[in-house]
């Protein structure tokens, strides 16, 4: 068991990994024994993720060196700095980790029943199992270079999957899109590293962060990586593709993208944080990030309200909620410099953010499985077609309800729980922030009423008649979601004692991730 | 399908680009090359192989199944050699100083021994194949389409 | 208690909602257990009363997803148009605004570094 | 003027990175767009190597090398890696457009958008 815990980060990346390049094989053999193996193989990975999770939340930040002689041998003998690819994971990380295993683990098991009609499965499943390598990679790396190339693997299996349904034009467009954003992103991040290194020799986040001087063109690399980080998060005015890929992916692999999303918002919060948090301009920065975050709440929840396509409204809120934990974190970062605001306020708004990603990461995904559900009965996703399903799909419309109510942040729902917390501590900020997120909040319980009302209310429509509620595997999955949003609206001050607070801790306090980089020298 | 004199020179040349191919793999961990390069190279035979005949004709000799299973196969020898060191870390060398490809070769400038670098030359080997049988198959799929035939699975 | 959440100002208790909750539906089933129940099924008493009027197929009585709102949009009918302009949903757009905002990000950030 | 020859690949560098988003922005063609994309990514990829580059320097492999200065060889793994992905990426790019032209049989991107608002 201590052995299995020594070696769990790169177990949670590589188990992924040599399970996607098994499906192929065994899936020619037999459908089941290869569903065995995605659902086993997600299962073992999520439980290592909880291991170590514990692990983390006792003995600190976990170092896993590739290729040394012993896993903690950081640099080695002979060398300076750190050149080796290290694996590093702390409290946030590991938040981000609980995160997609259980989403990615989900959406497995809804794809089992929701894909089951397409043909290309065993491929189907190569990807969804290199996407999850590709985000646990991006949130356990310690090294730059490594997390551009899983942002890559991520970009690379997520925009194959958003075009998996080859019957359709406008899958292949919305794929098409993701995979230009993505490689542009992608490359910028690679130009903004190579700025970098340009400067300090350097890849490793810890050692970099120890040397950083914040010239000029540290000044442009982190512009770059944050801007291009946060076209893949779909921060507006760069929300654009998002809507146009994530409404045309398979439901499930929607619910997979947006914690893809979530892995480069934490992507840009390591940079800005980790990265350059002892040099940083942090109230620029953190400017910047309230206005686009203020910016992507508005506009997003004005789109959203405009749709008539269930998942692009659905999309568009995404966006919208994306924009809190910009605000929240953003908050904490502008104040980062000064000590007693960041004890009053400060660490409570970057707790309030990452806790709205945590909700998020439960709510969003679960609400676009229901909009695959109505998407596998209906088989469109106009909204305008739709009617009267609550009367055949019972138990979506009741775990569409538990979504919606936490999306708007109804009180007894965790949605609340972490609204409240920007709300409380933006307020101090500036009470400007809150007053627009009160008001985005009661246009997103709006629209998610019209299209509550749109598609399952009212009388029995004549051609949905025919028809069974979706299948058991979909329920599953969605009961999943469903329940985590059910502990977390009876257990808030658990989860923010144990998950939220350690996480926010890490993000602020930067010596200890440098530390343990570099203080781990033989 | 080209004429008969190009066809014919294609299946000559084929011979040298696969052994080019396999020299760069093989060196991979000597001279700049390895499984990528050495890979791109013996694809870039495939690639005129389907010039020279077309894409039907080369789909009955290069079977989609066939390039799919070889290409899993390279990715798990890959994977397998990775795990494999797990006793020390994961990646970790271990067939250093073993008579596997174990000798160590001393620092500084040296003739070039093919018998060192450990699990590399075995990795570069799993890439080779990968890529072999991964970019063999996108050109494929992609002359297919251009020719308007749906692929199976 | 591991569900009272501190904030700054004041505490978040899900359980005291789920109290309040589940005692407003008490009161509602009370009332709901109040109403009649000797009506007959299946004939003209448990059918749908519209003035006399003839009620309309189901298709045609569900109010769709274009007719809801409608006030809202024609009140923020310029804020729409202005909004709806740059979704172009032509790929080129979308590396323009990401090559404007990168170009904006640079320019702040470096006078925000000469201001020191 | 001494370093006027080894800043001329980051100037070119700068150039193709330039050109790529030209073509990226202006062109409505989505096999030009890719191109340009392919562009960017040469641009980015001579940007890495050239930061390895030290004047004079052997290749950084230990056989049948000269004795002297060495290049640096993290640039050229990095740039090798960057390539390979972008070897994917550009396959995929292709394969879509292939699709997208069959459904649409435009390759513009004006036209063949499906998808606004």
């Amino acid at each position: 068991m201590a052995a299995l815990i020594t070696h769990s980060p790169i177990l949670i990346i590589a188990i992924p990994l040599l399970a996607a390049f098994l499906t192929l094989p065994i899936g020619m053999a037999s459908k089941k024994a290869r569903n065995a193996l995605v659902i086993v193989s997600l299962t073992f990975v999520a439980f290592l993720v909880f291991a170590l999770a514990r692990d983390i939340s006792i003995n600190g930040i976990h170092i896993y060196t590739l290729g040394a002689t012993s896993p903690d041998l950081t640099t080695p003998t002979g060398f300076m700095v750190p050149v080796r690819i290290i694996l590093e994971v702390d409290g946030m990380s590991i938040l981000m980790g609980i995160i997609w295993s259980i989403v990615s683990l989900a959406a497995a098991i809804y794809s089992l029943s929701h894909i089951a009609s397409e043909t290309g499965q065993n491929r189907f499943y190569t990807l969804l199992l290199l996407m999850v390598t590709g985000g646990f990679g991006m949130m356990f790396t310690g090294d730059l270079f490594n997390l551009f190339v899983f942002l890559e693997i991520a970009s690379i299996s997520g925009a194959a999957l958003i075009a998996f349904r080859t019957r359709s034009a406008d899958t292949q467009e919305g794929g098409f899109k993701y995979i230009v954003v993505s490689a542009i992103a992608g490359l910028m991040v690679l130009f903004a590293i190579g700025l970098l290194y340009a400067q300090y020799n350097l890849l490793n986040i810890g050692a970099l962060a120890q040397v950083i001087q914040y010239t000029t063109l540290d000044k442009i690399a982190l512009a770059l990586l944050l801007i291009a980080f946060a076209m893949k998060t779909g921060m507006v005015p760069l929300h654009l593709w998002f809507p146009d890929a994530y409404s045309v992916a398979p439901a499930s692999i929607t619910g997979m993208l947006v914690i893809t999303s979530h892995a480069c918002m934490y992507a840009a919060f390591r940079v800005c944080f980790t990265l350059y948090g002892g040099v940083i301009d942090a109230p620029v920065v953190g400017w910047i990030l309230i206005v686009f975050g203020l910016l992507t709440m508005f506009v997003g929840v004005t789109m959203a309200v405009y749709q008539k396509d269930v998942m692009r409204f659905m999309s568009y809120h995404a966006i919208s909620q994306l924009g809190y934990m910009w605000v929240g974190v953003g908050v904490g970062l502008a104040v980062l410099g000064n000590p007693a605001l960041l004890a009053t306020y400060g660490r409570d708004a970057i707790s309030g953010g990452i806790f709205h990603i945590l909700n998020h990461a439960m709510y969003k995904p679960l609400l676009f499985f229901t909009g695959g559900a109505l998407f596998h009965y209906t088989g469109t996703r106009d909204l305008t077609k739709m009617g009267g399903l609550a009367h055949k799909m019972k138990w979506t419309t009741i775990l569409y309800i538990i979504g919606t109510l936490s999306i708007s942040g109804i009180p007894p729902l965790n949605g609340f729980s972490s609204k409240i917390l920007i709300y409380e501590s933006v307020f101090r900020f500036n009470p400007i922030l809150t007053i627009i997120g009160i008001i985005v909040s009661i246009l997103t319980l709006a629209s998610f009423t019209k299209a509550f009302h749109s598609a399952f209310m009212g009388a029995e429509l004549p051609e949905y008649k025919e028809g069974k509620e979706v299948p058991k595997s979909m329920i599953i999955a969605m009961m999943i979601l469903a329940a985590g949003i059910v502990f977390i609206t009876l257990f808030p001050s658990l989860i923010v004692d144990w998950a939220i607070h350690p996480a926010a801790d890490a993000l602020i306090d930067q010596g200890a991730y440098i530390n343990a980089v570099t203080g781990a020298v033989p | 399908m080209l004429s008969k004199i190009v066809r014919t020179v294609t299946n000559e040349f084929m011979l040298f680009i696969l052994v080019f191919g396999f020299y760069i793999i093989a060196h991979g961990h000597l001279t700049p090359g390895g499984g990528f390069q050495g890979g791109a190279v013996i694809v870039s035979g495939v690639v005129m192989l389907l010039v020279a005949f077309n894409s039907q004709e080369l789909k009955k000799t290069l079977h989609e199944r066939a390039l799919s299973i070889m290409e899993s196969t390279g990715a798990l020898i890959f994977i397998a050699l990775a795990f494999a060191g797990i006793g020390a870390a994961f990646f970790y060398n271990f067939l250093v100083g073993t008579p596997i490809f174990g000798r160590i070769p001393a620092t500084g400038p040296n003739p070039g021994d093919i018998w060192t670098g450990g699990v590399i030359p075995l990795m570069n080997f799993a890439v080779g194949l990968k890529v072999i049988a991964g970019l063999s198959a996108v050109v494929l799929a992609m002359a297919l389409f251009s020719s308007g035939e749906e692929i199976e699975e | 208690m591991t569900s009272i959440l501190e904030s700054g100002y004041a505490f978040w208790n899900p359980i005291i909602w789920i109290i309040a909750f589940v005692v407003v539906m008490v009161i509602v089933y009370f009332f709901r257990r109040r109403g009649q129940k000797q009506y007959k099924k299946d004939t003209a008493q448990a059918r749908i009363f519209l003035c006399g009027e003839e009620v309309p197929e189901a298709g045609q009585r569900h109010i769709r997803v274009g007719n809801i709102y409608w006030g809202f949009f024609e009140t923020l009918k310029e804020y729409y148009n202005q909004v709806l302009r740059p979704h172009t949903g032509i790929i080129n757009d979308y590396i323009l605004w990401f090559v404007a905002v990168t170009a904006i990000s640079v320019i702040v950030l470096l006078i925000a570094g000469l201001a020191k | 003027m001494d370093h006027i020859p080894f800043n001329f690949p980051f100037l070119a560098a700068a150039l193709l990175v330039g050109v790529s988003f030209y073509i990226i922005i202006f062109k409505k063609n989505l096999i030009k767009l890719i191109m340009g994309v392919a562009i960017l990514a040469a641009g980015v990829n001579l940007f890495l190597v050239s930061l390895g580059f030290r004047a004079g320097g052997a290749a950084p492999i230990y056989t049948n090398v000269t004795e002297g200065p060495m290049v640096m060889p993290v640039p050229q793994a990095l740039t090798l890696t960057s390539i390979v992905i972008n070897v994917a990426v550009l396959a995929l790019m292709l394969t879509m457009v292939i699709h997208i032209y069959r459904h649409t049989g435009s390759l513009d991107s004006e036209k063949s958008r499906k998808m606004k608002g």
